[in-house]
């Protein structure tokens, strides 16, 4: 069997490593545990994709197609890892698909597993999010928008008064969260334009700690939204969510106005961090990889080698390290598959 | 007694124990102790974009929008110092539910420019408070002063209501000819722009009379459009009367096409700003010069008889310096002058205190008596006095009765106000500034 | 409710008033005129009618310097229509009976129920207008009117009746009254808009022809008052002097 | 004897005023010009105290209601003068005189002048001065058609003479009868309203008057009030800018007071100012018009701008 480079996971990072990969003429695996590709924006059905606003299914799908014209690409859908030694070659994976197994010898393998959205269930608040059928996460609104009608869960009605709770999950000790999720500011500064876009008689409102808008996407998702598309930026967290005559009471502090403030929701957006998935821990276990305090894979040579880990041949790429934006998991993707080729020749 | 005016009876309550409650949700708030002193509701319920809605309809009033809380522009504006103020505080407050159409926020503003001048956003105040003005005008919300301002101006095209033929009547004074376009409409050099306060104000007065001598010493071939002048009214349009303003330059723009003139040179940096920036809006392009810039090049040509002999602190008009730039003119003059030693107050040039009389600021001390803790004049005079000059140097007409009021109210009657055009008439003279 | 409102031009008193060559009325080439500042008062408690009651306004005035001014802001102000009556000359002086001749002549045409015009004006050598035109046209009229309320067929009104005390009587309509004072300061009309109802805005003109002038005064002459008596003793000095000094008087009286 | 000067006594709620005997007094002058009589016409009945002495006869316009309506003192007085034929009729320029003067010139095709400071007989003319433009001008007047009425600024004319204790003729005009044909009726006369500050009783005033330019400089003035602890009362203007309340006003239509010092602050002083406060003993007065009237009846006057020296005597007075 000839030595590959195998990639686990389909998603962004881990397409944008196989396409790297190929580029560079090597033979690559991409290992998929859903019967499609495209990750998280698809599984989830993203709408779009921040900052550019693009649709996430177009996006995704160009990746798709640059990706499978490589011939010297394998995409095995509806496969899972569940076994890796070093007895034959530097790796050789069990492959699970359907219930067939194979073996996948790889000169190494770059993990792409990605993230999961933060359980609202688990937030120290009181945001009701299994309570209340108006209080949804950002993926909820996402896969809304992607139908082009945003509605209340409870009623069906379209709403007029929207908010967003940012750092839900994220940036707290109380849930073991201390990390910024990175994404959540821009990605609800992105949804908040697109209802907007969509209602444009609606109030949307984003209630913030700190807006964490770094680099471009300042005057790429935030100022539009502010500026454009008169989205109401309000700095004081919300505490809790209450029921109130049909709609939702949202209570916290206004911290410019040194005020209590409470206002009342059609519905309730709450901006769920990212975790790391059940898949970028397992690979991490399996493939003995060393994980931070959170489940993410840590990069072993920080800050200029951000895709190495504590395994030589495994590296990880995209929201596997940790929070993570697209622009980051194509970057990320590209140095990992750089790097993989580059142990593919040493092997040679 | 409290007769008249807004002034609202002290709010300050502070109750061992006290509890509000929330108008939404029923919730009490315990508030006891030192901060029961909002016993109205304290809690915000009213969040909306609809107070942005309104405003960025209005020509100019997209930007207040644009606010993201930075904080920087809060600091700098004067307003704020002796109030709660600032466009970031407006921004929240107009989120948060207020009718700034209806509010007496709206004419605190003297558009002094402080706080587009560090805006990251360029939330333009400068733009927004004239334009909110204006609808604020047309629905009847204005204050009564400001209100007479604008009824005088457009009778008599002065804001102090004077009889229009009575505007040349401060030549006599000034010891030299001066030559009014319509008794001799030959072409002219400079015109003489004289405005409002140099007209009619008996201190203006005595400033233009120093103006008017110092140019004929310096041989430069000026006159002046006497009982034909009407104010720019530049101050009148961002007081929210842009229509006034347009009328007034229709005008305005009838009279100087009655005549031949190289320059206009005004003592008013008010109408100076109207001149260089909006006139050229309209199609209407002059060659402008304040009045310092006039001077400033030609000092070398003063024969000073005398040396004034004093320690000198310059406020920086906001509509000289901040909107057009010109720091330098004003100092060279002074710093010109014989026996002068120029002190710089902490906040000066881009960074300087504003008077109060911008924007309509002018005519609105009775309103903001009851708003502002100390008048904006106040708080500069306090500020020039501490550098221990002795005469605080002004290039507004705005300023001189503003400062001298203040110097008074505040304990600095030691404290000079002088115009600089009479400063450099007094050494020029030889006489004595202390007499 | 259909409301009248007469208003005219009056020499600006802001003015030094010269009296002409003939020494019988001011000399008016060079006087600033200005809309009677009652009639604002009267144009202001008719707008006021019409924000409480829904009713017509319109603005009816003689020709006379700059009166065209004075109707555009009416207009401006929310009048419906504005009329300039045309016929007398407008340089000369209008006394108030032949102001309510001309007025009335107009006003037989139009159907009204009330007619407001400024208590006083301050040349009214002959009468102040409201009584007048009252008269003339048969109808129920009351002067210094600080309060309007209307109704279909009534009007209560409200005067001052000196000292403080108020008459309250109901009028038959149409009435005509002078009005003192409104309930607030007469509105502002922004530049503007003035200028928007110059350009959009119509002054519907009509001409009265007078056929028989009632008899006038004869005004001999004109003068300036001569001062009388001493006069006050002017104080002179800095604001802080002459405060002093008051304060001295009133001390010596004993008071403060 | 025929009727020849009517006086009209603008009592409406029972008290005459002193412009009424003013008019007596001037009225007889030209009634004994014109030879003939001088008759009173009063609504109601007179008090024992007010018997008019210097009226031959005292006409009372009895059945009219209580109160005061415009129509139908009309009706009333129209009635009078036609049983009288005057030749020349007195009235004062308050309100009655505003309301009327000029309804009954018309109704009787009479010659009408108003703001009369002065009326003498010359020949067989009348020759009448009126204040005109705000007292800025006077104007002289001849008069030789008659009926003529004058409406006559209160305070022109002495009031002693008027003043005669006498029993003038009575007659009763009844118009009882034919009121209902008024077109207006009296409904009340509201008593002023005195609620909270009293500038009649004051030794000493701070008055404002149209120069303090806005509702929120009359702080300003407060604040000098405040500090003399004295009331702060206004002229007309101030009153009907709704800068101050009605109970503040000093003049014709507000309150006659008569303090030790009176202070006048940016008041020019028209005629019904002036009336309401021409007999405080020492009158101090401000107004940067060094012409207006207030100076002919002030002891001492300043032209300094009221908002230099009312802070000036605030901070003196404190101090």
């Amino acid at each position: 069997m000839e030595e590959r480079l195998v990639v686990i996971g389909g998603g962004p990072a881990g397409i944008s490593a196989a396409i790297a990969a190929a580029e560079l003429g090597a033979p690559v695996t991409v290992i998929e545990k859903n019967a499609y590709l495209g990750g998280r924006p698809i599984e989830e059905n993203y709408a779009s994709l921040t900052p550019y606003l693009e649709s996430a299914e177009e996006v995704m799908g160009r990746l798709i197609a640059q990706l499978t014209s490589f011939e010297n690409v394998d995409v095995l859908t509806s496969s899972k890892v569940v076994g890796a030694s070093r007895d034959h070659a530097p790796f050789e994976l069990d492959v699970l698909t359907g219930s067939a197994t194979s073996k996948v010898e790889a000169a190494s393998v770059i993990i792409a597993t990605g993230f999961t959205h933060f359980d609202p269930g688990r937030e120290t608040q009181l945001y009701g999010y299994y309570e209340f059928p108006d209080v949804i996460a950002l993926q909820d609104l996402e896969a809304m928008l992607k139908e082009g009608k945003v509605t209340r869960p409870s009623n069906g009605e379209t709403p007029q008064r929207i908010c967003f709770v940012q750092c839900v999950g994220s940036r707290d000790r109380q849930i073991g969260n201390e990390y910024c999720s990175k994404v959540c500011c821009g990605v609800a500064s992105k949804e908040a334009t697109e209802i907007k876009l969509l209602i444009p008689s609606a109030e949307v409102f984003i209630f913030y700690i700190d807006m964490r808008m770094y680099g471009y996407w300042e005057n790429q998702i935030y100022w539009p939204a502010q500026e454009k598309h008169h989205v109401q930026y309000v700095k004081g967290i919300i505490t809790e969510v209450l029921p109130k005559d049909g709609k939702l009471l949202v209570r916290g502090e206004d911290t410019t106005m040194g005020r209590p403030m409470e206002v009342l929701m059609d519905l309730v957006v709450l901006s769920v961090g990212m975790e790391a998935s059940p898949g970028t821990r397992q690979m991490a276990a399996l493939l003995g990889v060393k994980q931070n305090k959170y489940g993410f894979i840590e990069a072993a040579n920080s800050p200029l080698d951000t895709v190495s880990t504590s395994v030589p041949g495994v590296y990880a790429v995209g929201a596997a390290l940790g929070p993570s934006d697209l622009e980051d998991c194509a970057s990320s993707g590209g140095l990992a598959a750089a790097k993989a080729v580059r142990d593919l020749h040493a092997l040679a | 007694m409290p007769v008249g005016g807004n002034k609202q009876a002290a709010g300050v309550t502070e109750l061992a124990e006290a509890i509000v409650t929330s108008p939404l949700s029923g919730r009490e708030w315990d508030v006891s102790g030192g901060s029961s002193r909002m016993l109205h509701s304290r809690v915000l319920t009213d969040y909306s974009a609809s107070g942005f809605a309104k405003i960025a309809a209005l020509e100019g009033g997209n930007s207040l929008e644009y606010c993201f809380g930075c904080g920087k522009c809060v600091p700098v504006c004067p307003v704020d110092l002796v109030s709660e103020y600032g466009p970031r505080k407006i921004h929240r407050a107009v989120q948060t539910g207020l009718d700034l159409f209806k509010s007496d926020e709206l004419w605190k503003c003297t558009t002094c420019g402080n706080c587009l001048r560090v805006c990251p956003k360029e939330v333009n105040m400068i733009e927004v408070m004239p334009a909110v003005r204006e609808v604020a005008m047309v629905e009847g919300t204005i204050p009564d002063e400001l209100q007479q301002i604008m009824e005088k101006t457009f009778r008599y095209g002065n804001a102090l209501g004077e009889n229009p033929r009575r505007r040349p009547a401060w030549t006599k004074g000034a010891g030299v000819d001066v030559r009014v376009l319509a008794s001799d409409p030959s072409p002219v050099d400079v015109l003489f722009y004289v405005e409002d306060y140099w007209s009619f104000h008996p201190r203006g007065q005595q400033a233009a009379q120093a103006f008017a001598r110092i140019m004929t010493s310096l041989n430069v071939d000026f006159a002046i459009l006497g009982a034909e002048e009407k104010t720019l009214g530049d101050s009148q349009r961002l007081a929210g009367e842009k229509g006034l303003f347009e009328a007034l330059m229709e005008e305005v723009i009838d009279v100087l096409a009655k005549y031949q003139f190289n320059r206009i040179v005004t003592p008013d940096p008010h109408g100076f700003n109207a001149l260089k920036k909006v006139y050229p809006k309209y199609g209407h392009t002059f060659e402008a010069l304040h009045y310092s810039q006039l001077l400033a090049p030609l000092l070398e040509q003063i024969d000073f008889q005398g040396s004034l002999e004093a320690t000198v602190t310059f406020h920086d008009p906001c509509y000289l310096g901040r909107h057009n730039g010109e720091y330098e003119a004003p100092r060279k003059i002074i710093e010109a002058i014989p026996g002068v030693k120029l002190l710089e107050m902490g906040r000066c040039r881009e960074n300087s205190y504003c008077c109060g009389g911008g924007g309509g600021g002018m005519w609105l001390d009775g309103f903001n008596a009851n708003h502002l803790s100390e008048r904006l004049s106040e708080r500069r005079v306090r500020e020039a006095a501490a550098t221990g000059a002795d005469i605080l140097a002004v290039a507004c007409p705005y300023e001189v009765s503003r400062f001298e009021d203040a110097a008074k109210s505040t304990g600095n009657e030691g404290l000079r106000v002088m115009d600089i055009a009479e400063m450099v008439d007094i050494a020029m003279r030889g006489e004595d500034w202390r007499s | 409710m259909r409301i009248v409102v007469a208003m005219r031009q009056l020499a600006d008193l802001v003015e030094e008033l010269e009296v002409n060559d003939e020494g019988t009325d001011i000399d008016r080439e060079f006087v600033k005129f200005v809309s009677n500042e009652w009639d604002e008062a009267a144009l202001e408690e008719a707008l006021t009618l019409k924000d409480e009651l829904g009713a017509t306004v319109t603005v009816v005035a003689l020709d006379e310097p700059d009166v065209d001014q004075t109707l555009y802001a009416a207009l401006a102000k929310g009048a419906d229509r504005v009329v300039k009556l045309t016929g007398n000359d407008p340089d000369t002086w209008v006394r108030s009976r032949e102001r309510a001749q001309r007025l009335a002549s107009f006003l037989a045409g139009e159907s009204f129920d009330l007619l407001l015009t400024g208590v006083q004006a301050a040349d009214d050598l002959d009468g102040q207008l409201a009584g007048i035109l009252g008269s003339l046209l048969e109808v129920p009229h009351a002067a210094v009117v600080v309060g309007v309320e209307g109704s279909d067929s009534k009007v209560r009104v409200i005067q001052e009746m000196g000292g403080g005390l108020l008459g309250v009587s109901e009028l038959d309509l149409p009435a005509v009254l002078g009005i003192q004072a409104a309930k607030q300061t007469p509105r502002y009309a922004p530049i503007s808009r003035i200028r928007q109802a110059m350009q959009t805005g119509e002054i519907s003109e009509h001409e009265v022809e007078l056929s028989d002038a009632s008899a006038q005064v004869k005004v001999r002459r004109l003068y300036p008052p001569e001062s009388t008596g001493a006069g006050a003793t002017m104080l002179k000095g800095s604001p802080k002097e002459v405060a002093a000094e008051i304060i001295e008087i009133i001390k010596s009286k004993g008071l403060v | 004897m025929s009727v020849d000067v009517l006086v009209i006594a603008e009592a409406v709620a029972g008290e005459v005023p002193d412009v009424t005997y003013e008019l007596l007094g001037k009225g007889r002058e030209l009634s004994d010009g014109f030879s003939g009589e001088l008759a009173l016409v009063l609504a109601g009945e007179p008090s024992p105290q007010n018997l008019f002495g210097a009226a031959d006869v005292l006409y009372s316009m009895s059945g009219m209601e209580a109160g005061y309506c415009a129509p139908q003192w009309e009706m009333s007085l129209g009635e009078v003068i036609r049983s009288a034929h005057p030749k020349v009729v007195l009235v004062s320029t308050g309100t009655v005189g505003i309301d009327l003067a000029g309804a009954l010139a018309t109704q009787f095709d009479g010659v009408l002048a108003s703001y009369v400071i002065d009326a003498v007989m010359e020949g067989g003319s009348l020759v009448v001065t009126s204040q005109l433009y705000g007292g800025k001008l006077l104007s002289e007047v001849e008069i030789d058609s008659f009926p003529a009425v004058l409406s006559v600024v209160p305070g022109s004319f002495a009031s002693d003479v008027g003043r005669v204790v006498g029993e003038p003729r009575r007659e009763v005009i009844d118009v009882g009868g034919s009121l209902s044909s008024a077109k207006g009726i009296a409904i009340e006369l509201r008593e002023p309203d005195s609620s909270g500050v009293d500038i009649t009783a004051a030794p000493l005033l701070v008055s404002v008057g149209r120069g303090i330019g806005s509702k929120e400089n009359v702080e300003l003035v407060a604040e000098l009030a405040e500090a003399m602890k004295a009331p702060l009362s206004a002229s007309r203007p101030v009153i009907d800018q709704g800068w101050l309340p009605k109970p503040h006003q000093v003049g014709k239509s507000g309150k006659k007071v008569k303090p030790t010092v009176y202070l006048a602050f940016g008041i020019s002083g028209a005629p019904e100012h002036l009336e309401g406060m021409r007999s405080a003993d020492v009158i101090i007065a401000c107004n940067t018009d060094a012409k207006a009237p207030i100076f002919e009846v002030a002891h001492y006057g300043t032209t300094l701008d009221l908002f230099d020296l009312v802070p000036e005597l605030t901070d003196q007075v404190g101090g």
